[in-house]
């Protein structure tokens, strides 16, 4: 088990300088930079700025000082934001993207799993139908849609929540719903059909053979196999969730890593886009790790090896 | 109650019927069986014979929908259990009606400890505590002959190989000793020297513990050293019940007959064609009117394609269903 | 006993009893069955048509069409819905039925469209890696990997401006012209192949994990003892098997697609005027939500219902042709 | 090593195949593995021949590398040593132009008739792709007819061209399955397993149509089975495998009626005869235990841990397979042509 975990995480390293180079590939095959977007700069400033930052030198003696400068976790200044680190954007951006996404990551896996759950048992009832029909719309209804007409709903008629912005819990409720609305939905359907997939297996007869009642049958026997499904994809989630959803932060006008990621990619703020993708890489890459762990203490036949 | 004239199970008529896409599935059709204390009964045929939901019938363990137990007394020890409300079938299934299962690789819970499986019965059941439960469990895999019981018992089931699971299998069954057993085409998935361990296993515990045993096979050869009387199963009907010996030395019944012969023998001359049951079995869902195996019986006579066969008594014990079971009976016996 | 060659005539005669053809067959019969997708099935119909020539049939009744603007000098021109403007007019007055109607054109374009890039990009990468396998295979979902930790917006957004302005290539023009063509729509058409190539990676894997689990079935190994060529192998008995849960897994891309795309547009880099897609048209509306909340509601509503729709259908054609529920 | 016939039609030498399970890598050591290979021996040195127009029946438990073997007679596996010849060629190391032409005389039928059979084919299309393969029809109708032709050989009806396999039931899948075999018109068949999947009432049906085949057309079968019954009853002679090795190779009627191989008795015993009569009678030899896993084969005698006749040498000898009987060999180091029955021995 250990020695999985450790050549994963050794795993991981060469794998985000890929994902680095490939991003720093792709922001050079585009036309244009940092420069040409931001303002008609004089001609020798502009020759100033590009030694400053060294882009005055051949691609592959910038290519290495960039990759060395990674391997120190050191992604150097942003260009838009004159005078910040990287690493301090990071740092502050990223407790709001990631408080959200926990705190929408739980909520959407309760409702997720018990609505699903409970669809499986009682399947082909009301409470089934109902609770599909909701996930399907969950799936259907774009956050940017759904996030205005709550503000729309419950700020702009009935004055309860506040619209917009950072401030105390009653600030996150509407961000934390509609981001987890689609995650829910998706979470509910994986599990539904996890368990009755599950319910159909032969070990769940065994059970029933034994005279468990039911609820037994369900929650001891058939959870753990029903689940399975949700675990791999709550992995890949989680860091998208955490690398915080652009819309949702854009609609309620929070300050999160996301909206600071489409604007440096706008801005073509290129030590900003390599650093935060260096960052949300591992993010990801670390998530799956933690997946593939987690199947280890649910599933007792996957050994690591 | 009475002892029900030795009986401990009593079917009688029962009938479950599937609903399919392809209308319904006559899977079990008015059969009747009796078994006594301590005895085995032999439950043979092919798929689709319903031997399989016949028992899962009497364990109360069709899935509904799409099935249904139609009609029919399924009488265990006196209680009718298929009026009995679900909950208390729940206190027989598994205390004094127990089953196991074709397939041992998925028929045990990946996913827990072979502790937690055997211990939950007897918890549940006789109301063990978690000590006695653990205890109860080594001895009961003690009882099926798994070396070193103590460590094992807080394995997993893939670390069993499939002999093994079977083995976890019928110790988990016996584990609150049962009255009856059902043992459903127990060796299939398993090597011929698996089977012969696994059913001598059956064997010995059935005369310790006095189980009585329906044990259901599509290989006639288990059920000749293994069963006191049997029954062959063709379309969802009984088509001969028969005490063992009897049934082999003697059968009435051209299904039978041709099931015998259509095993290759060891004493059989090479090089000779094999005794063929010529075309298909029937499709469940669409039965002709007459014999269901009237198709493909060398016996067939006209009135086996228009009229469906009595339930012929040829002796007390010994029933066969064809419109010539007297005769069929008779033949066989100056072979 | 009967002799042999009666024994032959008896299997010979005795023809099974099941009906029906082809699976295909099987599986649009139990399709049929299912209440929902058939909902499913009608709406995406309906909105074809409707989209499609639901601008003609309306200017034609009424005069009105995306461009037309109500009379001037009033300073609010955004009106309610009401008999002549069912969904209510724009921030320019224009009239958003017939907008929300254009919107739709675009949008089920995209999903179509960028869906088939997906479709013809993620089925031969899968198929490729999945058959030859070893390490090969390793590197190819490797790649796959990466690319899936850059963020797509990058991705789109770059090859938006590589290939956009003046260095769309003429095959993308080209296919524009057909629909109208002009510097908007060439860039339209862009996204669409921006979009696909972002959207192939899931396909890949599904296509590769099919052709695995495939090539191990005995009758790839029959085919293969019957003396079959490789290519013979992989397109006459690997890709029709592997074609089921390629086509569910395509019309889910189609509503995952169109819902990018929105997404895109709400940021400002998709779809832009004087085109519109219910995306840009929502993101429009976003900006006057609390004066004229039925800005964001029309086009919001017929998205979701669009999205919904498809997702009904993706999710009966998985029932009718997974082999899972075929047996009984 | 066994009779070397000049009849021979494959002629198998010290066959391997091995598979390799990984392990060992270089990440594998760095973070502790450890550093062993894993490999299981699948098929591990097989001698015999097959000889023209004989069917050689091939029986043993599950994982002993039977089907394994038959894969490999047609190179349907990798061979990993030794040598497999056909007719003086050896399969082994024929390039891939060269086996595609030997496919036509070589040609195998499966024991799922419901996974060896593509299920978006007509059986139109299933028997006709191999004689669209070897171009032995010129034209579409030709080819049809041909197929129609070999459908009735195999008994199933011409009207049935058009239909899919899902149609049909496991008997008429596995008829079809031969009828895809024999479009070719080979010389050599591997049918590995092709009654274990079908009902008891079928199975006399296949085994009764394959031997028809074989008469009239000469065929020569390898055939596979775990079933010893159905083996005896069509098979000129029987190899007994286990664990990768041939551990008894005699004639069909002598292996069933003596048995040399303390494994061939156990397996032979544990067979369920249907009479109650000899049931009741007869003394069960009953093996203790699994079959070991073949990624590390017991040393010496693979059969040792199981043995009850074992003693300290059966753990240290590799037995070769001996001529005990005329035309009967064995391999077991306890018994020889002098002392065959090994009861005898261990009295001693």
């Amino acid at each position: 088990m250990l020695k999985f975990i450790l050549k994963r995480i050794l795993i991981i390293v060469p794998m985000a300088l890929l994902v680095v180079t490939v991003t720093w590939v792709l922001i050079r095959v585009a036309p244009g930079n940092f420069y040409s977007t931001e303002r008609n700069l004089p001609a020798a400033i502009e020759e100033n700025i590009k030694k400053k930052y060294g882009l005055d030198q051949p691609w592959y003696v910038q290519y290495g000082t960039m990759m060395g400068n990674i391997l120190r976790l050191d992604f150097g200044d942003s260009l838009k934001y004159q005078g910040q680190s990287v690493n301090e954007i990071i740092a502050r951006h990223f407790p709001y993207s990631a408080t959200l996404g926990l705190l929408a990551y739980l909520l959407a896996l309760a409702i997720g799993l018990f609505a699903g759950i409970v669809a499986a048992l009682k399947q082909n009832s009301a409470f089934d139908y109902g609770t599909m029909a909701a996930a399907m719309l969950g799936l259907s209804v774009p956050n940017f849609v759904l996030g205005p007409i709550l503000v729309l709903f419950f700020s702009l008629y009935l004055y309860w929540l506040p619209p917009a912005r950072w401030g105390g819990p009653l600030y996150l409720i509407m961000p934390v719903v509609t981001l987890a609305a689609i995650y829910a939905a998706y979470i509910a359907r994986l599990t539904r059909a996890g368990m009755l997939e599950v319910m159909r297996s032969d070990y769940i007869r065994t059970a029933r053979a034994k005279g468990l009642n039911e609820r037994t049958v369900l929650l001891k026997h058939g959870l753990r196999g029903g689940i399975v499904p949700v675990v791999s994809f709550t992995g890949p989630a989680l860091a998208s969730l955490l690398a915080g959803t652009v819309v949702v932060e854009k609609v309620f006008a929070i300050p999160g890593l996301g909206n600071i990621f489409i604007q440096s990619v706008l801005n073509r703020d290129e030590p900003l886009i390599l650093g935060i993708v260096a960052f949300l890489s591992i993010l990801i890459m670390i998530a799956n790790l933690a997946v593939d762990i987690s199947y280890g203490f649910l599933d007792p036949r996957i050994r690591y090896e | 109650m009475s002892e029900h004239n030795g009986n401990l199970l009593s079917v009688n008529d029962l009938r479950t019927y599937f609903q399919t896409e392809d209308g319904i599935v006559k899977a079990v059709d008015g059969i009747s069986f009796q078994l006594k204390r301590g005895e085995t009964l032999g439950i043979v045929g092919e798929s689709g014979s319903g031997k399989s939901v016949a028992n899962l019938s009497v364990m109360r363990l069709i899935p509904q929908p799409p099935g249904k137990i139609v009609s029919g007394d399924i009488l265990f020890d006196g209680i009718d259990v298929r009026k009995l409300p679900i909950d208390d079938v729940r206190k027989i299934r598994g205390k004094r009606m127990a089953m196991i299962f074709q397939d041992p690789m998925t028929s045990l819970n990946p996913f827990l400890k072979i502790s937690t499986q055997l211990m939950e019965v007897t918890q549940l059941h006789l109301g063990h505590t978690k000590e006695q439960a653990y205890e109860h469990a080594i001895e009961m895999l003690r009882k099926v002959e798994i070396p070193a019981p103590e460590k094992r018992v807080d394995g997993y089931p893939h670390e069993f190989s499939g002999g093994m699971r079977q083995r976890v299998m019928i110790a988990m069954a016996l584990s609150c000793e049962p009255e009856l057993l059902i043992a459903d085409e127990p060796t299939t998935a398993l090597d011929v020297t698996i089977q012969a361990q696994i059913l001598e296993l059956i064997k010995g515990l059935k005369d310790e513990f006095g189980t009585s045993v329906i044990l259901i096979t599509h290989d006639l050869g288990v059920v000749a050293g293994m069963t006191d009387k049997i029954i062959v199963m063709y379309a969802g009907k009984i088509f001969e019940a028969a005490p063992t010996k009897e049934l082999f030395a003697q059968p009435a019944n051209p299904y039978t007959k041709g099931l015998l012969k259509s095993v290759p023998d060891p004493a059989h001359e090479h090089g000779a064609p094999l005794y063929q049951i010529p075309g298909l079995p029937p499709d469940v869902a669409h039965l002709p009117p007459g014999c269901p195996f009237a198709e493909r019986c060398d016996r067939a006579e006209d009135i086996c394609t228009k009229e469906f066969p009595p339930f012929v008594q040829i002796n007390e014990n010994h029933h066969s269903l064809c419109h010539f079971a007297k005769e069929v009976h008779a033949a066989s016996g100056g072979e | 006993m009967r002799d042999e060659q009666h024994i032959k005539e008896e299997v010979m005669t005795d023809g099974p009893v099941m009906a029906g053809s082809s699976l295909w067959k099987d599986a649009w019969r139990r399709l049929l069955k299912n209440k929902l997708a058939v909902f499913g099935l009608i709406v995406i119909t309906l909105m074809v048509i409707v989209v499609g020539l639901g601008p003609f049939i309306r200017e034609y009744l009424t005069g009105i069409t995306p461009e037309y603007i109500p009379a001037e000098g009033d300073k609010i021109r955004s009106f309610p819905p009401s008999w002549r403007h069912p969904m209510g007019t724009d921030e320019a007055g224009r009239d958003l039925f017939a907008r929300v109607m254009q919107g739709g054109r675009i949008s089920l374009m995209v999903g179509i469209i960028s869906t088939i890039v997906s479709l013809i990009v993620g089925v031969s990468y899968g198929a490729i890696a999945g058959y030859i396998g070893g390490r090969i295979d390793n590197i190819m979902m490797r790649i796959v990997d990466i690319i899936y930790a850059i963020p797509y917006i990058l991705i789109v957004i770059v090859l938006l401006s590589v290939f956009g302005g003046e260095n769309i290539p003429d095959w993308i023009n080209s296919l524009a012209g057909y629909f109208g063509g002009g510097a908007g729509l060439n860039q339209i058409f862009l996204l669409f192949f921006a979009l696909g190539l972002v959207s192939w990676l899931t396909m890949a894997r599904v296509v590769r994990g099919q052709i695995l689990s495939l090539k191990n079935e005995e009758f790839v190994l029959a085919a293969k003892a019957t003396g079959v060529s490789t290519p013979a192998i992989i397109f006459r008995h690997l890709v029709p098997n592997a074609l089921g849960p390629v086509i569910v897994y395509a019309t889910l891309t189609v509503p995952s697609v169109m819902l990018t795309e929105a997404f895109l547009s709400f940021l400002g880099l998709g779809v832009q005027a004087p085109y519109a897609s219910w995306g840009s048209l929502a993101a429009d509306g976003i900006k006057n939500i609390a004066i004229f909340p039925w800005q964001l509601i029309f086009p919001g509503v017929t998205m979701a219902l669009t999205l919904f729709s498809l997702n009904f259908l993706g999710d009966g054609l998985r029932d009718a042709l997974d082999p899972q529920t075929r047996k009984f | 090593m066994t009779e070397t016939n000049g009849n021979a039609l494959i002629k198998l030498e010290d066959l391997k195949v091995y598979y390799d399970l990984g392990g060992g890598g270089l990440l594998d050591r760095i973070t502790g593995g450890s550093g062993e290979r894993r490999i299981v021996k699948a098929v591990d040195g097989i001698s015999f021949d097959i000889l023209k127009g004989e069917t050689l029946g091939l029986v043993g438990e599950s994982g002993c590398g039977k089907s394994t073997l038959g894969k490999a007679l047609l190179r349907l596996t990798e061979i990993t040593g030794g040598r497999a010849m056909y007719k003086g060629s050896d399969i082994a190391h024929l390039s891939g132009r060269e086996l595609r032409e030997k496919r036509k005389d070589l040609q195998m039928i499966f024991q799922d008739p419901y996974a060896s059979l593509n299920p978006r084919m007509t059986v139109g299309n299933i028997i006709g792709e191999p004689i669209r393969t070897f171009k032995l029809a010129d034209s579409k109708s030709a080819v049809e007819e041909r197929v129609k032709e070999v459908m009735e050989t195999v008994g199933l009806s011409r009207r049935f061209i058009k239909r899919y396999p899902h149609e049909f039931s496991g008997g008429q899948r596995q008829r079809i399955g031969i009828a895809r075999a024999l479009a070719v018109d080979p010389e050599f068949v591997v049918a590995d397993e092709p009654i274990s999947a079908l009902d008891v009432s079928i199975q006399a049906q296949i085994m009764n149509l394959m031997k028809e085949l074989q008469q009239e057309k000469h065929l020569t079968y390898l055939f596979i089975s775990h079933d010893l019954r159905a083996v005896r009853h069509v098979s000129d002679r029987v190899a007994v495998m286990y664990l990768g090795e041939i551990v008894e190779l005699a004639e069909g009627k002598s292996i069933y009626e003596e048995p040399l191989h303390p494994y061939s008795k156990a397996l032979i015993s544990a067979v369920p005869v249907p009479d109650p009569e000899i049931e009741e009678k007869r003394e069960r030899i009953i093996l203790e235990g699994d079959v070991p896993s073949p990624i590390n084969p017991p040393s010496g005698c693979h059969f040792h841990t199981r043995c009850p006749y074992a003693i300290e040498d059966c753990k240290k000898i590799e037995p070769q397979l001996v001529e005990i009987k005329p035309r009967h060999f064995a391999a077991c180091i306890r018994i020889s042509p002098e002392q065959p029955r090994i009861e005898d021995v261990v009295r001693e």
